[in-house]
C-alpha cells in the first residue's frame, strides 16, 4: 500500500486504464494543461477542445459508438447544463434506442462542490437533476482509493458513466481555483478524503456498492463526497452524546445500492441523509421512496442545499451540509427536538 | 457516364419506392409517430452516399430514411422499425422508430433533436481520425439545424480539430412552418466560413450537379482531414411531415381508407396470404402516384429529362424497384403480421 | 360557465391577460403559425424564432428582467434540454444573486407528455430533473379549468413559471403532431381533460394547491396531468372491489402542496404516486421524503416511467402509467399482493 | 478632444485602481473565490461605455468589474458584494459575488457561464425595441466565447429579429490557458458576417481608436436596430485570474502579507480608526505598482504616451482617483468591518 492524493489516484488509475486500453482518449477544455501529465506520456489521446460543451460531448457519445472509450472533461459539473441535451437526448437514449444494439462507453469527468466561496453557478453538484434519466451511473468518490478504484471501473464500463470530483478533495483543483497565489484564505478541506492510501495496482471496485465506513447502533447516516466527512467527525460529536451512527458512503448515487442502506436502517430504525446536492426533488426522496417501497418502517430526516448557494462564505458554510446541521438533525431524530 | 446515372436513378427510385410506401402504411395508421419523409431530397443524397465506401459514418436527423436506404441497410428492418414491431427482425427492436434509427453496422445514428447530427459527425470523425483510417463521416441536417448551438459550435470543433466530416445542409427553405430566409441571418456558406471551413451551394435536384462535386470533395477531406460544408437546395414534396396539415387543408386528408389497417391491426381475421394480396394494389397505386409528379422540382423527374435517351432503362429500374420494394414489403408484413396475431 | 378545449382555454386565458397586460410578449419557433389566434389581435407581440432555444429562452430572461413577462414556447419539453443552462444558471439564479432585488417573471410554456407513438426524445415530460433546482415552479393541469386559471396565475407571477401541457389534452398538439390527415390512429385521450366547463372570465388559480377530484377514505392516489385521469377510471374499477380511492390531482409540481398530500394520506394511511416522468430521482420521491419528515405514517407505492419511452405503442403502452398498473399496484398496496 | 481623453482617462484610471485594489484586497483574503480581473481591458470598455445613454443595458461575463465601474455603479457596493458582505449596503446582498454581478438599476447583469452575456444582450435589446425606445443593449465577453451555443444561436436571433445589441469581444487571445488562435476556426469579424452581422477589427489598448468607432457605431445602431460586433484585441495583465499559478511560479506568489486580513477578519482585536489606517499604506503600494507597469500593452500608459502634453492633467487624475478609492475603501471597510464585528 501506498498513498497518494486523490486527484493523484485518479490520474493513476487513468494512466493504468490508458496503458491497457488504447481505445481510451480524453476530450475537454485546457486538458493540455490539466492533464499535462498524461500529455507527455499520450500525446496524440489527449484532446483539448474549444468551449463548446454541447458539442464535444456530443461528439463523445459518436466516438464512444465507434469504438472509443472517451472520458470527456468539464470544467466544473455546473457547465454540464449547456450540454444537457447530450446526455438526457443522447448518452442515454442510443442504447435503448438501437434496440440495445449500440453501447455509450463514455465517462464524463467534472469537478463538483461547494466551499470555494465561488458562487452559485460554480459550486453544485447537479446529480439530483441528471439521476432522474433512466441510462446513466453517477460515482461520487469520497477519498483516493475510493476514486482510483471507480474511475477504473467506469472506464470499463460499457454505457455512460459521470465521475464527480469534488473540488474540496483534489490538491489540484484547490490550488487552481482555491487561489495557490494567497495563502490569508482556509477551505474545510476533510483530511482523509484528500490523501490516503491506495492499492499498489488499481483493481475496479463494484460501481453501486456503498461501504460502511463506521459502524453504528442507532442511526443511519447516508452519505457521499465530502458530506461522508462531516459526518464522520458529526459521529464522533453524536458519540460523546451516547448516539452512535453508521455511516455509509454510497459512493454511486446511481445506481444506488439500496440493498444495503436498507439493512442498515432496519438496524438502526432510523435514518438521515446528508446530501451536497439541492434537497428537493433528488437523492434524499429517492431513498426515501426505495426504502418505503421495501415496507421497511424507520424514522428519515434529510439535509440538503435548499438554495442558490450563497457566496458569501458566512452564508455559504450555513447553505452547504455541516457537522453542526448533521448534530443537531441527528438530535432531532434522536429526541424529536434539536 | 449512364451507368452511374442509372446507378443513382435507382438509388433516388428506391428511396422514393419505399418512402411512399411507408407514406401509404402511415396512413393506414400502421406506421405510429409523425413521419418526416426525404420525398425531394433523393438526389443530394445519393449524390453524397453513393461516394461513401466501407467505415465511412452517418449521422442524420428526424428525416433520415432515403440514407439509410441509399446505404444499404436492410429495408425490412427498416419498415418493420418504423412500424414499431418490437422484434428482433426491426433494425432497432422497435424501441427507436423512425426519428431514430440506428445501425451499429453501418456507423449509422440519427436524432430528433435538431442539430444534433453535426456533433455526432464530428465524434464518428474524431474516431475514424483516430484509428488512422481514411474514412470519414456525413452529417445530414436541414438548413433551420444550423442555427441551433450545437450545430455551430461543432462546425468551429471540425474546423479546430481538423476532422474529415461533411456537411451537408438540405436546405428545402423551411422549418416546419418557418421559411428560413427570416430567420436565418447571412448565408450558410459564408457562415461555415466565418468557421474556417470551405464550402459550396448545389442545386440539389439535380443528382449529377451533386454527383460531381462530391466525387472531387469527399476524396480531400479524406486525404486533408479537413471539414467542408456542401449546402444543397431541396424540396419537402410532403410538407414538413406526413399530410403536414399546413399544406393539406383537413377535409382532403380523409382520402386514404384503412386498407392495411383493417386486414393487419386486427389480430384476428382472414389469414395471411390474404391479408398480403392487397399489398400489389397498393404498390401499384403508389407507381401512378409517382409518375404524376412531374413538376420540375422532382429530382427523379430532373433525371429522367435530362437523360431522355435512358428513358427505356428508367422505366426498367422503377419496374425493378417496383418488384423489389413489393417483395419487402411482403416480407415485412409476413414478420409484422406473424408476431402480431 | 362555458366549455372549451384544454389548448383553447390556455389561448383564452392568455388572451385576457394581453388584454390587461402589454408587457406580455410570446416568443418561440413558429409561434406565428400556432398562435395565430393571438398574431392576429397582438401582432406585434408575438415574436417567431429560430430554432434556438438556448439563446432565445436566455433572451427571454433579460427580455423579463427589463420589464416584460415574456412567454417563451418551446414545441416540446424535451428540447429544454438544449437550453437547460437557461434554466439552472439563469432564471432560477437572478433573483438569489441579485441579493433577490431582480426578479425573471417569465413562462415557459411546453408541451410534454407520451402517447402518441413518437418515441423517447419527443414524449418525456422531465420535470424531475428540473424541479431539484430551487427558484423555478412547474405546472401542470388536468383540464381546461385548470389549464386556464393557471395560465393566468402563470403570467401574473414575479418569478419563473414552466407551464406543461400535456399533448393528449391538446386538441391543436393532437391534430397537428397526432397525425391530422388520418383517422386510422386513436390515441388514449381522456375525455374529461381534453374539453370542458371553464369560468366565463378567468380568475388566477392559487399555485401550489392541490384538488381533490375524488374523495375516498381507503388509499390516497397521488397525480397530475393525464395520469390523473388514468387515477380516477382505475377508481371506477377499485370501486367494483370495494378499494375507495381519494384522488388528488396536484397541479402544481413545485412548489408541492405537501400539506394536503399529508391530510389525505393520514385519513387513507396508504399513497400510491401515479407519475408519468421517470420514476427515479422525481417526484414520487419527493412527496416520499416530505411526507416522511412530517413523521407520518403510511404505506407507500409509486408508478412511474423506468425506462426510455419505447416508440412502439405496444410497449409505449406498457411503460407509461396506465389503468391497469394502476389497479394492480393499488391491490397490491392493499392486499400485500397484486 | 483633450476633455474627452482625460474623461476616458480618468474612466480608465477609476476602474484601474478599483481592481488593483480587490487584488489586494483578495491577496489578504478578503475577497472569496477566483477573481478575474479585466485589468488591460480597461481601454476597450471605456471607449464602449463612455458612448452609452440612460436606459441602456450591459450583459457581460465573469470579468466585469470596469464595466460596473465606469458605468457609475457604486463602487462601494460592488466592492462589499466582491468581499461577500451580507448586507443591504452589498450591491447583490452578498450573494452574487464577482461573477455575478446585478444591478437592476443600470440594467446590468453578469454571468460566469462563458456566451451568456449574447442571449443577455438579446434579451435587453428586445425589451429596449418592443418598448420603442432608442436604447441599446451591449454585450461584453471574451473572444473564447464565440465558440459557445447560445452565444452564437445568439447573433443569429439578434441578427434576424433585427435587435439593437453591440456585440463586443474582447480578445486576449487566451481561454484560461488555451491559445484561442488553436480553437477559433476562421476569424470572428468573419464569423459574425457569416450571421448578417457587420463587424469591425479593433485595438481595444488604443481607447481613442474605440472611442472614434464607437462614436459612429452605436448611434447606427440606436437608430437601424440592427446588431453590430465589435471585436477588440486587449491583454489580460493579471492572466485568467488573480494570480493565476500558469503565469506566476508559486513560490513567488507569497509576496503579499496578510495586512487587511490580520485587521479585519479577526473579529476581535484593534477599533477600526486603527484597522482603516493601514488602507493608505496599501493605496500608496498600488500606486507604485501602477506606475511600473509602463508596458506598451498597457492601455493607460498608451494614452499617457499619446498625449505628453498632458501629463500634469494626468496626473492630477491619478491623484484624484487615488483619493477617490481611498475613500470608497474607508468606507467600505467601515461598514464591512462594522458588521463583521
Ligand atoms: C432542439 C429542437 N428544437 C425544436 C425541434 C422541433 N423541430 C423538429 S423538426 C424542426 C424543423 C427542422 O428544420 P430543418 O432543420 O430545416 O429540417 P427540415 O424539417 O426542414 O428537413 C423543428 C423545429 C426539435 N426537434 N429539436
Ligand atoms: C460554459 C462554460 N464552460 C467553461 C467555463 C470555464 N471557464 C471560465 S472562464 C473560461 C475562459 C473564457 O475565455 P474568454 O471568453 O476568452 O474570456 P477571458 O477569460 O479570456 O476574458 C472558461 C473556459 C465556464 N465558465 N462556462
Ligand atoms: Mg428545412
Ligand atoms: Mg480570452
Amino acid at each position: 500500500m501506498k498513498r497518494m492524493n486523490f486527484d493523484e489516484a485518479i490520474e493513476n488509475a487513468i494512466i493504468q486504464a490508458m496503458l491497457e486500453d488504447d481505445r481510451i482518449i480524453i476530450m475537454g477544455e485546457d486538458v493540455h494543461t490539466n492533464r499535462s501529465a498524461l500529455v507527455a506520456r499520450f500525446s496524440d489521446r489527449i484532446f483539448p477542445t474549444p468551449i463548446s460543451e454541447a458539442s464535444f460531448l456530443g461528439a463523445g457519445i459518436t466516438a464512444a459508438m465507434a469504438g472509443l472509450k472517451p472520458i470527456v472533461e468539464l470544467w466544473m459539473i455546473d457547465f454540464i447544463c449547456v450540454a444537457f441535451d447530450a446526455i438526457v437526448n443522447h448518452a442515454t437514449k442510443v442504447y435503448d434506442f438501437s434496440g440495445k444494439r449500440w453501447g455509450v462507453p463514455l465517462v464524463i469527468r467534472a469537478p463538483c462542490g461547494g466551499g470555494l466561496g465561488d458562487g452559485g453557478q460554480h459550486e453544485q453538484i447537479l446529480y439530483g437533476s441528471i439521476a432522474s434519466i433512466p441510462g446513466i451511473k453517477i460515482l461520487l468518490p469520497s477519498n483516493p482509493a475510493d476514486a482510483g478504484g471507480l474511475m477504473l471501473a467506469a472506464l470499463q464500463e460499457k454505457h455512460p458513466v459521470i465521475f464527480l470530483e469534488h473540488k474540496l478533495l483534489s490538491e489540484q483543483l484547490l490550488y487552481y481555483l482555491g487561489g495557490s497565489g494567497r495563502n490569508t484564505v482556509k477551505f474545510d478541506v476533510p483530511e482523509n478524503g484528500i490523501e490516503g492510501e491506495v492499492p499498489d495496482h488499481w483493481v475496479p471496485l463494484e460501481i453501486g456498492k456503498l461501504k460502511v465506513l463506521k459502524e453504528g447502533t442507532d442511526l443511519t447516516m447516508v452519505s457521499a463526497g465530502v458530506a461522508v466527512h462531516r459526518c464522520m467527525d458529526a459521529a464522533i460529536e453524536l458519540e460523546k452524546q451516547n448516539i452512535s451512527a453508521e455511516i455509509l458512503d454510497l459512493r454511486t448515487i446511481v445506481p444506488l445500492d439500496i440493498d444495503n442502506i436498507a439493512a442498515s436502517v432496519q438496524k438502526t430504525g432510523k435514518i438521515l441523509i446528508v446530501d451536497e446536492d439541492y434537497k428537493q426533488f433528488g437523492l434524499s426522496g429517492e431513498i426515501a421512496a426505495s426504502l418505503l417501497e421495501r415496507k421497511l418502517n424507520f424514522t428519515y430526516q434529510r439535509i440538503g442545499t435548499e438554495t442558490t448557494i450563497p457566496f458569501s462564505p458566512q452564508l455559504e458554510v450555513k447553505t452547504l451540509p455541516s457537522v453542526e446541521k448533521i448534530v443537531s438533525m441527528s438530535q432531532f431524530l434522536f429526541y424529536g427536538s434539536h | 457516364m449512364d451507368a452511374e446515372v442509372l446507378h443513382l436513378y435507382e438509388l433516388m427510385v428506391r428511396s422514393r419506392f419505399f418512402e411512399e410506401l411507408t407514406k401509404v402504411l402511415w396512413e393506414d395508421g400502421l406506421i405510429p409517430g409523425e413521419l418526416h419523409l426525404g420525398i425531394g431530397t433523393e438526389a443530394a443524397i445519393a449524390g453524397v452516399v453513393s461516394n461513401l465506401i466501407d467505415g465511412d459514418a452517418i449521422a442524420s436527423d428526424h428525416r433520415s430514411t432515403p440514407e439509410f436506404i441509399m446505404r444499404g441497410v436492410n429495408p425490412s428492418s427498416i419498415l418493420l422499425e418504423m412500424m414499431g414491431h418490437p422484434g428482433e427482425e426491426s433494425l432497432c427492436a422497435g424501441l427507436g422508430g423512425h426519428m431514430h434509427l440506428f445501425s451499429k453496422e453501418y456507423l449509422m445514428a440519427t436524432s430528433g433533436i435538431v442539430g444534433a447530427s453535426l456533433p455526432g459527425a464530428v465524434g464518428f470523425a474524431l474516431a475514424a481520425k483516430y484509428k488512422k483510417t481514411d474514412n470519414i463521416a456525413v452529417s445530414f441536417s436541414g438548413e433551420g439545424s444550423y442555427n441551433q448551438g450545437h450545430a455551430l459550435e461543432s462546425l468551429n470543433l471540425a474546423s479546430t480539430l481538423q476532422l474529415p466530416v461533411l456537411f451537408v445542409c438540405k436546405d428545402n427553405g423551411w422549418s416546419i412552418t418557418s421559411k428560413s430566409s427570416d430567420f436565418t441571418g447571412g448565408n450558410l456558406v459564408q457562415r461555415a466560413n466565418g468557421f474556417g471551413i470551405d464550402g459550396i451551394s448545389l442545386n440539389g435536384l439535380d443528382v449529377e450537379e451533386v454527383y460531381n462535386a462530391i466525387q472531387v470533395i469527399i476524396p480531400r477531406i479524406r486525404k486533408n482531414k479537413k471539414p467542408y460544408f456542401l449546402h444543397v437546395l431541396v424540396t419537402h414534396r410532403e410538407g414538413h411531415f406526413t399530410t403536414d396539415p399546413l399544406l393539406n387543408p383537413k377535409d382532403t386528408l380523409k382520402k386514404y381508407g384503412a386498407s392495411i389497417t383493417k386486414s393487419f391491426l386486427t389480430p384476428k381475421g382472414a389469414n395471411l396470404g390474404k391479408r398480403i394480396k392487397s399489398v400489389g394494389t397498393i404498390l401499384s397505386s403508389l407507381m401512378e402516384f409517382r409518375k404524376q409528379v412531374k413538376s420540375k422540382n422532382d429530382p427523379l423527374y430532373i433525371t429522367r429529362r435530362k437523360h431522355q435517351e435512358l428513358a427505356q432503362e428508367f422505366d426498367e429500374v422503377d419496374q425493378n424497384i417496383h418488384r423489389e420494394i413489393k417483395k419487402i414489403l411482403e416480407r415485412t408484413l409476413e414478420i409484422y403480421g406473424g408476431k402480431s396475431k
